[in-house]
């Protein structure tokens, strides 16, 4: 038992890629083989495919990935959160069941939580789950459902119990998406993608033993989940690229990663194209106003601050000190960002502005970044709830006294749904 | 009628609101949106028939109302309220305005009637590729040819201009600028409907290949005419603009009102509540300042032209803030193509932009400030 | 008894005029006729100095006190709210008492409702009025009081009964400055100047017969006199301006206007004086450059529809309609146009902005800009209360929930005075 | 050390934070300010002695510590917190910097080590009537003159010019941009104490009439380590910027959490906490960029100069917006003399302006911006 140090764990982890890393070979079959080794995710637990190594050391074994061109375990997608509730949450039946085929990439998973009625506030969920014979009988809707029409599996908020207050009156299930009383509709943007879809319930089924945690523990559960999607979503970028080596592994990645991003394809418009800015105003021959340059400056050094104050909160979190208010601001000024770049990029297009598709500049990319950056204030969170999230959280300010905690949840005032 | 509306105005307009209501429901809206054309001729004939809508400017002595700018900008807050789906921008004002200001008594007569009766559709076409919203961008050329003209080049952002009947060009002639109309059909132009941001208002790009044309005015002396049109348009379509924005302000304030959240309405919420006092400020303001503007070229005063490009400015930036809050307000909901806010959303935006934006009519307001 | 028409009420008006006005004259004599021939406040009523005139008719008067070049009643500072209170709820012995020195100028008058400790809140007042004996017996402290030194009479809002909820619990009555238990101390501010006082009282005595209304009706006066307040503010630059003219009573107006208006002399810059901003461009050899010119037509064009907007307000007032929401949001527009300017101000001054006094540009008037403009979104109710009037009052959104209203106030939290 | 500082960093800054709360308490610094000098020379010895304030970056060789300039920063966003009156910034990095930019060995031999025993205070004149922070604004003269240098013209905008012991002077030579050294007694120099806008920061005007003066340098190579001094000036003032900033927003929160209004702690209504996060992100992004500015001047990265002048646009927005905020927040209070926002307010001013304002730094930004 050797003592576990960076050295050792990347001299460890470089020995067992160099003796087993193929790129002639399928996606799954090699996948198999880093579950079993625990190099697919050492940081999980060995008895479930990892190595229970420190957080911490991690990024060294993926260091040695990247060096040898290793492909790692399927990380896209939702699964990634499905993977860490369950590991979190979940009963060892639900681990056998799951964990390995998320690891493989062959289930696809997707996130039932948020609802027509409640968008900002999740936890007003009211698809009901009633227990009736022998399992869990699922009815009402949910949306923004990314890759619902592909996923086999979805992590399902519902609630249980109508006399209970709000939060206590959620529990927490894995649906199976491929059965009769699941309905998936494509739900179409402003923007014209329909990258999400609405999901409807009709007497959907649920086994007993696909309750995650205890019943009136959903909530909980829910956050996990959540959290893990926040800290996700910086990650979006990195993890989209995929490589461009030849061979049969990396052509099946490119595939997986095909897939599962085409959702994404709108995503970088949302957040405001910054990086062709400059590139725009020379393009139009705007490079020299001096208004132009204000405002291009004005959102380049808004979004290189915001950048600079992420590296702040990551720092800390790798040297394990407490993290500072500086993490609960990405979101709210990277939607600040997405916007002025909106402005500059109007104003650079001018009468442009008025066309899209093949007929507005960059075949309607330029247009479609209008279109689409009043996503980057809503979703994941409105900047009002950062907003609230920061002053009740960072600042420690008074909560907001809200009317549907201290009831039973059956008489809070709430959407007739719509 | 700087500050304040007639009683008959007011009828009018609630007239109008009400005939709108009914014919531009956003139901369809968004069937008209979906057509090549934009409109339907028939729907269309029905509305401004009812109602006199292209004539309301037009001298009597060529079938028209004779009536002031102010009353035509009621009509287009109200159309932009209703975000009515018509070339009535195009017909009635661009190329009526410049038929009104360029055009010899004859022309007048002979071309305004139709536009007043409802029978011809109309447009202005002036920008070429290079974008410029101003005269001198102008490289379209007419050359005398066997008594008449003929127009070589091409004009694009013209809105409307793949269905109007009739075509108001500005070219270069040997004179100088000056304005020519062209049959919709005539031969050698070609008419292409380009893809617009905003389906509710289309726009298309002409090319012209020694395409016939008949004289708008005396040869060379189109500048002023020309100028005096767009300054009409610019103060109209800002108070279509404020019309669009208070409607989107109204519908965010109903929506806020019903939509709960945390066990209470939205607009309990302060936050909310500051936003919508934001919001109501800002439309307020740039409606003011239409209003002023339509005012202030009808009775010419000195700070008309200032008060136009004020007025546009104003209203590129309150309509499309209020359309971003509005998104916002809806949450989630405001960003699916189902719900109808991204129809004014769209039409803020190419507003915003349409014959100039923000920051072109401050730095026009202030040459033209006095003092 | 011939009808009243704008022609007749000129035609008679002008007739009293071109009779009795005359320059050679004191002003307290001349206005004593005014008000006993009742053309001083035609609107007033004919048994308090009026002539029962629809005060739609009073412009007409005023023209031709203008074109003829006489001086009115006193109209500067607190003596209107105080005339226009007293005439609303005032007994007739407070009418007999105080209403016709208060047009002829003869009494000052300031107005005691602020407190430290709730300045936008004012009816949570904390001043207290005891009855002993045979008379209120006041105790406490106000603070923004203009003139106060100044003042013989003061309008105070002071708490009677602390069993009752906050709005009820309070009372109004008219103090006499002139005595021991009333100190007076100026408040310098944060531009230099000391245009406000707080007033301390200590076992302070008001005869019962200067209560104003009953007691526990304290809030309902207390509105009327900032109602009255609040369309004073638009007057403010109209009556600011004294008469050039020669003649003994021009003299003594000026002198009047001069020492009334003399707590004001800053408040031209506290709304930002956008009126310089133009001509500053031009002395820093600015005006052409585009940045400048953005910032400055941003400013101008706000401020030019916010007077715009304030004009549709008046004129729907002057046709008797009923008025829109244009006339709520005028003084949030005049802070947002204040704080603006300063900003274009900052800009144009450069390093000047580092200097004030001799040493700055326009011997420091820029600088006192600079200063002052914070003071625009704060006093007579800050931009946030502006907005919850707009929001309640105009839009007709929920009230905010207070927890102040609904219990006796002598069990609502608030501040230890300070 | 980007993104992060050291133990021993963090530890210094406590001593320091403590330090100055002790001797730079508000009622310190009001009594300070009313002082013609602006400082009193006891009192700031005390302070820069127990922590070796002024010998922080100055090398070991010439009596310093040799730090870089990321710790001196660390200073400065404490003295910008605490609001410290004192000769910090004229001394040790406008003069001190431009010496050990500028100076020969033994010219920082011989000036250096009374700056860092605290003995000798210092500044630099640089800006004249035009008001340009450029080199090339420079229009005083240096003529050699029996083996020295004699100086005519004037300075103004020099921060605590008219105490400062040594003054080291921008001055166009025969040769070209020269730097010279000064007696701050030296005969032909008179200097007057501005009214400052900002009481904490005290500026003077320099008159040179012949003034004798000791060269800094070579002749006519003075241009390139100005500019460095003054982009660590302007590095280190951003840092003061934020800590002031920080502060004001702290106190700002502190007295919202307290101030009962309708029966509540104001802390409690939604656009109190709003605008309370608002602030936060902007001060938070502004000290990011603070941080990253300094370490890249160490680290001589690429972006360096774009990052400092980015910092300084962002410092003087977040700070100018954070001193409006906070002055609202206090209400009323806020407004009057004996509440100290205003001494922040005042400071986030003259800040905002020093060294050139947020649009002039956001042009230079971009100017070095890399693609």
């Amino acid at each position: 038992m050797t003592e576990i140090n960076e050295d050792t764990v990347r001299a460890e982890a470089r020995a067992w890629l160099e003796a087993n890393w193929i790129a002639d070979c399928g996606l799954v079959e090699w996948r198999l083989k880093l579950a079993e080794s625990g190099w697919g995710v050492p940081h999980w637990p060995s008895r479930w495919y990892g190595r229970d190594l420190p957080v911490g050391l991690v990024p060294v074994v993926e260091e040695e990935f990247k060096r040898i061109g290793a492909i790692g375990v399927a990380k896209v997608g939702i699964r990634t959160l499905a993977a860490a509730t369950i590991l979190a949450h979940g009963t060892d039946l639900q681990k056998e069941k799951f964990l390995l085929r998320i690891l493989t990439g062959e289930d696809i998973w997707c996130q039932l939580f948020s609802e027509p009625g409640s968008g900002s506030d999740v936890a007003g969920a009211v698809t009901r789950a009633d227990f009736r014979g022998n399992q869990w009988v699922i009815n009402g809707q949910k949306v923004w459902t990314t890759s619902a029409h592909k996923a086999h599996w979805g992590l399902l908020l519902a609630r249980t119990d109508w006399d209970k207050p709000k939060h206590p009156g959620l529990s927490y299930f894995i649906l199976d998406m491929k059965q009769p009383g699941v309905t998936v509709q494509p739900l179409r943007q402003m923007n014209g993608y329909a990258s999400f879809n609405q999901v409807f319930f009709t007497d959907a089924k649920v086994e007993p033993e696909m309750l995650v945690s205890e019943v009136g523990n959903g909530w909980a559960v829910t956050t996990t989940t959540l959290m893990h999607e926040r800290r996700g979503a910086d990650a979006l970028r990195s993890w989209a690229v995929a490589s461009d080596k030849p061979g049969r592994i990396y052509d099946e990645e490119r595939d997986e990663i095909r897939t599962t991003m085409e959702p994404y394809k709108w995503y970088p418009q949302r957040v405001g194209r910054i990086d062709l800015l400059l590139e725009r105003a020379r393009a139009t021959g705007k490079s020299d106003d001096p208004v132009v340059r204000q405002e291009i400056a004005k959102v380049l050094s808004m979004s290189k601050a915001a950048e600079w104050t992420a590296r702040r909160a990551r720092t800390a979190q790798e040297q394990g000190r407490p993290q500072g208010p500086e993490g609960s601001l990405g979101k709210l000024a990277s939607s600040l960002v997405a916007r002025a770049a909106a402005r500059v990029h109007t104003s650079l297009l001018g009468p442009d502005a008025l066309l899209t598709g093949e007929d507005g500049p960059m075949n309607g990319l330029l247009a479609e970044i209008l279109v689409s950056v009043p996503a980057c204030s809503i979703a994941g969170g409105t900047d009002e709830i950062q907003r609230n999230i920061i002053s009740e959280r960072v600042l420690k300010m008074p909560r907001e006294r809200t009317g549907d905690t201290d009831r039973p949840f059956k008489d809070v005032p709430r959407n007739t749904v719509g | 009628m700087k500050f304040s509306f007639s009683s008959e105005q007011e009828e009018f307009r609630s007239n109008l609101r009400r005939l709108l209501a009914d014919r531009s429901s956003t139901k369809e809206v968004r069937r008209l949106m979906e057509t090549d054309q934009g409109y339907e001729r028939d729907g269309w004939a029905a509305i401004n028939t009812a109602l006199g809508l292209t004539a309301i400017r037009i001298p009597e002595a060529y079938g028209g109302y004779g009536l002031s700018l102010g009353d035509q900008c009621i009509v287009f807050e109200e159309m932009g309220r209703a975000l009515l789906c018509a070339p009535y921008f195009a017909t009635a004002v661009l190329a009526a305005g410049a038929i009104m200001n360029a055009g010899t008594e004859a022309e007048q007569q002979a071309l305004l009637p139709g536009i007043a009766a409802g029978e011809t559709t109309a447009t202005l076409a002036w920008v070429e590729d290079n974008g410029r919203w101003e005269a001198d961008g102008t490289m379209l050329t007419a050359t005398a040819e066997g008594g008449g003209f003929v127009l070589n080049g091409h004009k694009t952002y013209v809105v409307d201009g793949h269905t109007a009947d009739l075509i108001v060009v500005l070219a270069r002639a040997q004179q100088g600028l000056s304005l020519f109309t062209v049959d919709g059909k005539a031969g050698g132009l070609t008419r292409r409907a380009l893809k617009s941001m905003d389906p509710t208002r289309k726009f298309a790009r002409l090319d012209f290949g020694g395409v016939k044309a008949q004289p708008l005015g005396a040869a060379g002396a189109a500048a002023a005419p020309f100028a005096r049109t767009i300054i009409e348009a610019v103060v109209c379509l800002a108070n279509e603009m404020v019309g669009g924005a208070d409607r989107l302000r109204e519908d965010a304030l109903a929506y806020a009102m019903m939509r709960m959240q945390f066990g209470k309405a939205i607009a309990s919420f302060q936050s909310m509540k500051h936003k919508q006092a934001d919001m109501l400020l800002e439309v307020e303001l740039a409606k003011s300042a239409a209003y002023y503007a339509a005012a202030a070229l009808d009775e010419g005063d000195d700070d008309a032209l200032a008060a136009a490009h004020l007025a546009k400015a104003l209203a590129s930036d309150a309509y499309t803030q209020t359309a971003i809050h509005a998104v916002q307000i809806h949450g989630g909901i405001g960003f699916t193509w189902d719900n109808d806010t991204h129809l004014w959303f769209k039409r803020a935006k190419s507003s915003e932009v349409l014959l100039g934006d923000a920051g072109y009519h401050r730095e026009l307001m202030l040459q033209n400030w006095a003092a």
